[in-house]
């Protein structure tokens, strides 16, 4: 029998609001501090409502930012990953949270038509493992290093990636 | 709440059991159990409960509204010939695959169709569940229930008989009139922004030609598509205002289009299609009507 | 007069009217025919024909009685337990009798119904564990008599068996083994983990049960249902020994299967257990048996614990021991409804840890008690 | 005996749906697993696509069937996102109203889920009988008893009928005394707690990590409630407080979703009470601009999010969902391995499945 959770006195633990050490408001914070880690990868930055920001990364940076985003600035929580077809390319939108600051990240980052492919991102984020592997079965997204990237919701014999535009059903 | 230290003996079985005993000595001595014993008992079903549809032939324009906003395709458009009605259509209902959503009945803009408390509806086979027109067809219901639609009273335009006197836009105390020239014709038309109208009716007495009435009209909450006319290509055949349901197409003379003909007379002048917007439910039969790509929907299936 | 003088003077009745007709019909055919029939009519009415007539009428009775009983608990079960829920429970099929006759329709259906044995299924074995099952929970209903009157123990000198309890639970205890090679024989993995804990669930409970019963035997100094009832004359063993009641009813909630302890056929993680694979009237006959093993625990309990049918005069001895039964089963029901299940590791805890230990206490109490010469 | 693997699904009484998990056992112990699902998969994100802004909300209704009314109400709330409607004040108090009796209902249909899985009928029972006191009222609100397609793109379909507030308070102490019975029936039943302590342990940082969200993010420490955290409608107005218990264990999550049930019932007393006057719906354009809309609410289950991507025209051009049960029970083989059998009810059951969102 595996042991209780030990060592967790009461919900607060941890989990305090941002710390006061600094001055200004975490968002403004993250947002600095993300702009001078990335500063040619991440462009085009937003607030678009209290608390939710939104981002563009490039392709290759992906996985740098997203485990600074994690490490760093305490995005524990990848909340969705959803994939979007345009008729010249893929859009990649990560949603991330963070538990601590209260804050919704719209991290987008594309992917050439050509080859859709991105880092994945599911050993940082264990919650982000199935989404990817939905990413590919629904969109035909590939994810580099992913360690079981197979069908989820259709069978394993199907041939198409049916929210993509050119599929008719 | 409770924590494992503060179990006792009893939690054991004596607490639970003596829940359930509770329970059984009330169901057993004190009053009838919670269950209700179907085909003899029936539920008490709200009014707004969403069962089988009920369409009111004399209120029913033929739209086909309904049938346009049904996500499943269930509703089709009939046509039938009625001893009173004269030639319409009416829609029909597919209840094998109806979601039971309500959408039909929230859009029709003249509450012709309503959906009953009536849920009874297994059939043995598949085409028992097609309701054509006649079968849903009851007069009187809408009488018996009670109207959850708001309605609202509103100037409504006859543009037979309006002359473009102007006098209307002169009363109108919230400026809500505006006069609008008709192209190509040289008249003029009373534009009525509903929004603003406090519906106090000075327009419909002022007019000398009784072309503007109050009506009572319900309030729709639906964004519709409204037709946008094309005058070049307009060719004044009149299907679009054969086809309207809602009286909103007058046809109209254009002065200076009369061709001369051979034996020296002037032939009729040709005719455009005016449109009263403020009546148009948004259905988009003009816009099938025309065969001359005259008037545009964007957003409607043809 | 008991059940097996009843059955055979009824029997001795009708050879004797049978035999009148039959020795006319010799006097009036060609004497060869006579001397047939003559010998064929004195075999029918000797003794020892009359005795194997009688038990076997004795034998019916019991059964059909039984069978009535099972009825009534499978009704029990539906009805109040439904009450217990807050709904009906059965109404329309016997709406005059409280939807009584809802499990002889379920039977019907029952009957009528495809037997279906499965593909790769070890077919003997899978036949074999249904007869087992329901012939020794038969045979452990026949030594429990419903009174000194009624049972089929009872023979001519009206005494019993002298080891019946003995027997009974030595029946009792056999299920287990035809829910293992059901389990087995089918070939479904949900059926072989319910026949294992059904063999892991036999070694928890079997060892306090039968050290409860023993301390029962102590108090009452004899081995047959009549010297367990009759030491009950005064007070029922159930006061005195409070503790073996109760760790022997846990015992028997176990060894018959229900709630808290349906570990074999948890319907919620091992779809339905050992019988997942059965179906029309096999599965009719492990659910009537299921019930049938209600009964007897009931009765078990009754006779051990309860002063079997000692009661007021003006209830008949079978009826007030089937009130105590009926009021058994339906506290194991209560129970049943209202608790959740345990794990299989929970069991074993709850067998060896607990009521181990509370067995032999008890078995101390009641040796305390013998010792002492207040029984 | 030897290791095995054993089916439990796509039939089966455990798993509330049509999804299949696989567990290893060696004798009775659970030494792998791994879930599959996808049996359910409609194509609802592809089903949106072709479908006008108001087509769309009977089929979100289609995403669960124990909370249909949270997914409407987040994809109207996406959809106001990216159309930039402000809705009216009392629309937003008769969703809240509504949503916090859905989630009632939801955690009662979960709670009687969860007493038949571990074998405790009378749960199962009264939970469903209960469950229909709000069932009722909500049929009496919006006309339906399982697919309500009540919220609209700006607004609420219907006003509150009459005596609304009456029967919404008198349920609310009615379930109060039932929540009640509920404790002393199940956290002072010794089985149960047998059943639940010490079962299923996800811890903190794994439940971060994998995603997990709602009761069971809760159950294991988290104080994180979007409703109080990242407020959504007109939440910030209410008192409540969210649910946590530091356990992580099947019955932290259980005593989770019971707490919920309780500040559920303040949040309606509060709503009703406060409910302002004025409309409750406005008209909402067809076509929505070029852009995208963000929804997220606390759904019973979990956190589930929308994302829009609108084209100009009256139908979008993308619509992703996202689904707290997809994500949560990816981390399954977490907490299943190293119990037993038996177990896999009662931390499956503490999950609280629901297929037709997991799969779409």
């Amino acid at each position: 029998m595996a042991e209780r959770g030990k060592g967790i006195s009461g919900p607060a633990e941890g989990l305090e609001r941002a710390p006061s050490t600094v001055d200004e408001d975490p968002i403004e914070r993250i947002i600095r501090s993300l702009l001078d880690s990335f500063p040619s990868a991440i462009a085009d930055f937003q607030k678009l409502r209290k608390g939710v920001l939104r981002a563009r990364i490039e392709r290759r940076d992906l996985f740098k930012a997203c485990k600074y985003l994690r490490d760093g600035l305490g995005f524990e929580h990848i909340s969705m990953i959803s994939a979007i077809e345009y008729e010249d390319r893929f859009e990649l939108v990560y949603h991330i949270a963070s538990y601590q600051h209260r804050v919704f990240l719209e991290l987008i980052t594309t992917a050439p038509k050509d080859d859709p492919s991105v880092d994945s991102v599911s050993s940082i984020w264990g919650g982000a493992n199935w989404q990817e592997r939905e990413s590919y079965d629904l969109m035909g997204i590939k994810f580099n290093n992913h360690p079981k990237l197979e069908r989820i919701l259709l069978p394993s014999d199907y041939l198409y990636h049916p929210l993509r535009k050119d599929f008719r059903g | 709440m409770s924590r494992k230290d503060e179990l006792t003996f009893t939690g054991f079985v004596i607490r639970p059991m003596s829940r359930t005993m509770r329970t059984f000595v009330r169901a057993l001595l004190l009053g009838k159990p919670n269950t209700i014993l179907y085909p003899y008992q029936k539920l008490d079903l709200p009014p707004r409960y969403r069962g089988k549809h009920v369409l009111d032939f004399k209120r029913c324009i033929g739209c086909s509204n309904c049938a346009q906003i049904c996500p499943n395709d269930c509703m089709w458009m009939e046509k039938l010939e009625d001893p009173e009605l004269g030639k319409i259509e009416r829609p029909g209902i597919d209840l094998g695959r109806c979601l039971f959503c309500g959408l039909c009945v929230e859009i029709c803009p003249t509450v012709a169709l309503h959906e009953s408390v009536e849920f009874e509806l297994a059939d043995r086979d598949r085409s028992g569940l097609r309701f054509g027109p006649k079968e849903l067809r009851d007069d009187t219901y809408a009488d018996k229930v009670a109207e959850e639609r708001q309605m609202r009273s509103l100037p409504v335009l006859d543009m037979n008989k309006c002359t473009g006197c102007e006098k209307c836009a002169g009363e109108c105390s919230e400026i809500c009139i505006a006069m609008m020239p008709i192209e190509a014709t040289g008249k003029q038309k009373p534009e009525i922004s509903l929004p603003k109208c406090t519906s106090c009716g000075k327009c419909a007495v002022v007019c000398p030609e009784k072309a503007i009435t109050m009506s009572n009209v319900y309030e729709s909450y639906f964004d519709m598509p409204e037709p946008k006319f094309i005058l070049k290509n307009c060719t004044g055949c009149a299907a679009c205002a054969r086809a309207c349901p809602a009286d909103v197409i007058y046809m109209m003379d254009m002065p200076g289009t009369e061709k001369m003909l051979k034996d020296g007379k002037k032939s009729k002048p040709k005719k455009r299609a005016v449109f009263v917007l403020e009546k148009c439910v948004g259905c988009g039969k003009c816009f099938r009507a025309c065969k001359f790509d005259s008037i545009e929907m964007p957003g409607v299936r043809r | 007069m008991n059940l097996y003088e009843f059955c055979r003077g009824l029997i001795h009745w009708l050879v004797d009217l049978i035999n009148n007709l039959w020795y006319w019909l010799g006097d009036v055919l060609p004497w060869w025919f006579g001397d047939f029939f003559d010998a064929v009519g004195d075999f029918a009415a000797s003794r020892g024909h009359i005795s194997v007539m009688a038990i076997g009428l004795e034998v019916l009775i019991i059964v059909i009685v039984a069978l009535i009983n099972v009825l009534n608990f499978i009704w029990i079960d539906r009805k109040l337990s439904g009450r217990i829920f807050d709904f009906y429970g059965p109404y329309y099929v016997g709406y005059r009798i409280g939807g009584w006759l809802q499990n002889l329709a379920d039977g019907i259906k029952l009957f009528v119904k495809e037997i279906i044995v499965p593909a790769k299924a070890d077919k003997f074995g899978f036949m074999l564990a249904p007869i087992i099952f329901v012939g020794s929970s038969f045979l452990a209903l026949a030594t429990i008599p419903l009174s000194p009157h009624f049972g089929v123990a009872t023979n001519e000198s009206g005494h019993g068996v002298s080891a019946g309890v003995i027997i009974a639970f030595a029946f009792f205890a056999i299920a287990p083994f035809s829910i293992l090679i059901a389990g087995w024989s089918s070939n479904n993995k949900y059926t072989l983990i319910g026949g294992m804990r059904s063999a892991a669930q036999m070694m928890s409970y079997e060892i306090p049960m039968l050290l409860c019963v023993a301390s029962v035997f102590l108090l009452a100094g004899s081995f047959s249902f009549f010297g367990v009832v009759d030491a009950q004359h005064d007070v029922w063993f159930a006061i005195p020994l409070f503790l073996g009641f109760v760790v022997f009813l846990v015992c028997l909630v176990a060894e018959i299967e229900v709630q808290p302890f349906d570990l074999p056929e948890a319907e919620a993680e091992l779809v339905e257990g050992w019988t997942t694979e059965y179906c029309g009237m096999r599965f009719g006959l492990f659910m009537m048996t299921s019930y049938l093993r209600g009964y007897i625990g009931g009765a078990l309990v009754t006779a051990l614990f309860l002063g079997g049918w000692q009661g007021p005069w003006f209830i008949p001895d079978e009826i007030w021991f089937l009130i105590k039964a009926y009021a058994v089963f339906f506290v194991i029901e209560w129970a049943r409804w209202s608790l959740p299940r345990v794990r299989v590791d929970q069991i074993l805890d709850v067998g060896w840890k607990r009521l181990m230990p509370l067995a032999v206490l008890n078995l101390m109490i009641a040796v305390a008690l013998k010792t002492l010469g207040w029984f | 005996m030897a290791e095995m693997w054993i089916n439990m699904g796509p039939q089966h009484p455990m798993t509330h749906g049509l999804w299949n998990l696989r567990i290893k056992v060696d004798g009775e112990t659970i030494t792998d697993a791994e879930p599959e699902v996808g049996y359910l998969h409609r194509g609802i994100e592809k089903l949106c696509e072709d479908r006008t802004y108001t087509q769309i909300i009977p089929i979100t209704d289609r995403l669960c069937y124990g909370s249909s009314l949270t997914w409407s109400h987040l994809y109207c709330l996406t959809v106001e996102d990216l159309m930039g409607i402000e809705v009216p004040k009392r629309a937003e108090y008769i969703r809240v109203a509504a949503i916090e009796m859905q989630r009632i209902a939801s955690h009662l249909m979960w709670l009687a889920a969860y007493g038949a899985d571990l074998g405790l009928m009378a749960g199962f029972i009264y939970c469903m009988r209960d469950r229909e006191v709000f069932i009722d009222i909500l049929q009496a609100l919006t006309g339906s008893r399982i697919t309500y397609n009540f919220p609209r793109i700006g607004g609420v379909a219907h006003d509150v009928p009459s005596n609304f507030d009456r029967d919404a308070l008198r349920a609310c102490t009615y379930m109060e005394r039932r929540l009640k019975e509920y404790e002393e029936m199940f956290d002072r039943s010794k089985v149960f707690m047998m059943r639940n302590e010490d079962v299923g342990v996800l811890r903190r940082t794994d439940a971060m990590n994998l995603g997990v969200t709602g009761p069971p993010l809760r159950g294991s420490g988290v104080r994180y409630d979007l409703r109080k955290d990242m407020p959504y409608s007109v939440y910030p107005e209410f008192e409540f407080e969210p649910a946590t218990h530091p356990d992580c264990d099947c019955y932290a999550r259980y005593r989770v979703r019971m707490d919920e049930m309780w500040q559920s019932c303040r949040i309606i007393r509060q709503a009703v009470q406060k409910m302002p006057k004025g409309k409750w719906r406005i008209l909402a354009p067809r076509n929505a601009p070029e852009g995208t809309g963000v929804g997220r609410v606390e759904d019973p289950r979990g956190e589930g999010v929308m994302y829009v991507v609108g084209d100009g025209t009256d139908k979008p051009y993308r619509l992703k969902i996202r689904s707290p049960i997809f994500v949560t029970v990816s981390a399954a083989p977490k907490m299943l391995i190293g119990y037993k059998v038996a177990d896999v009810v009662a931390i499956m059951g503490s999950l609280d499945m629901c297929i037709g969102e997991t799969d779409r």
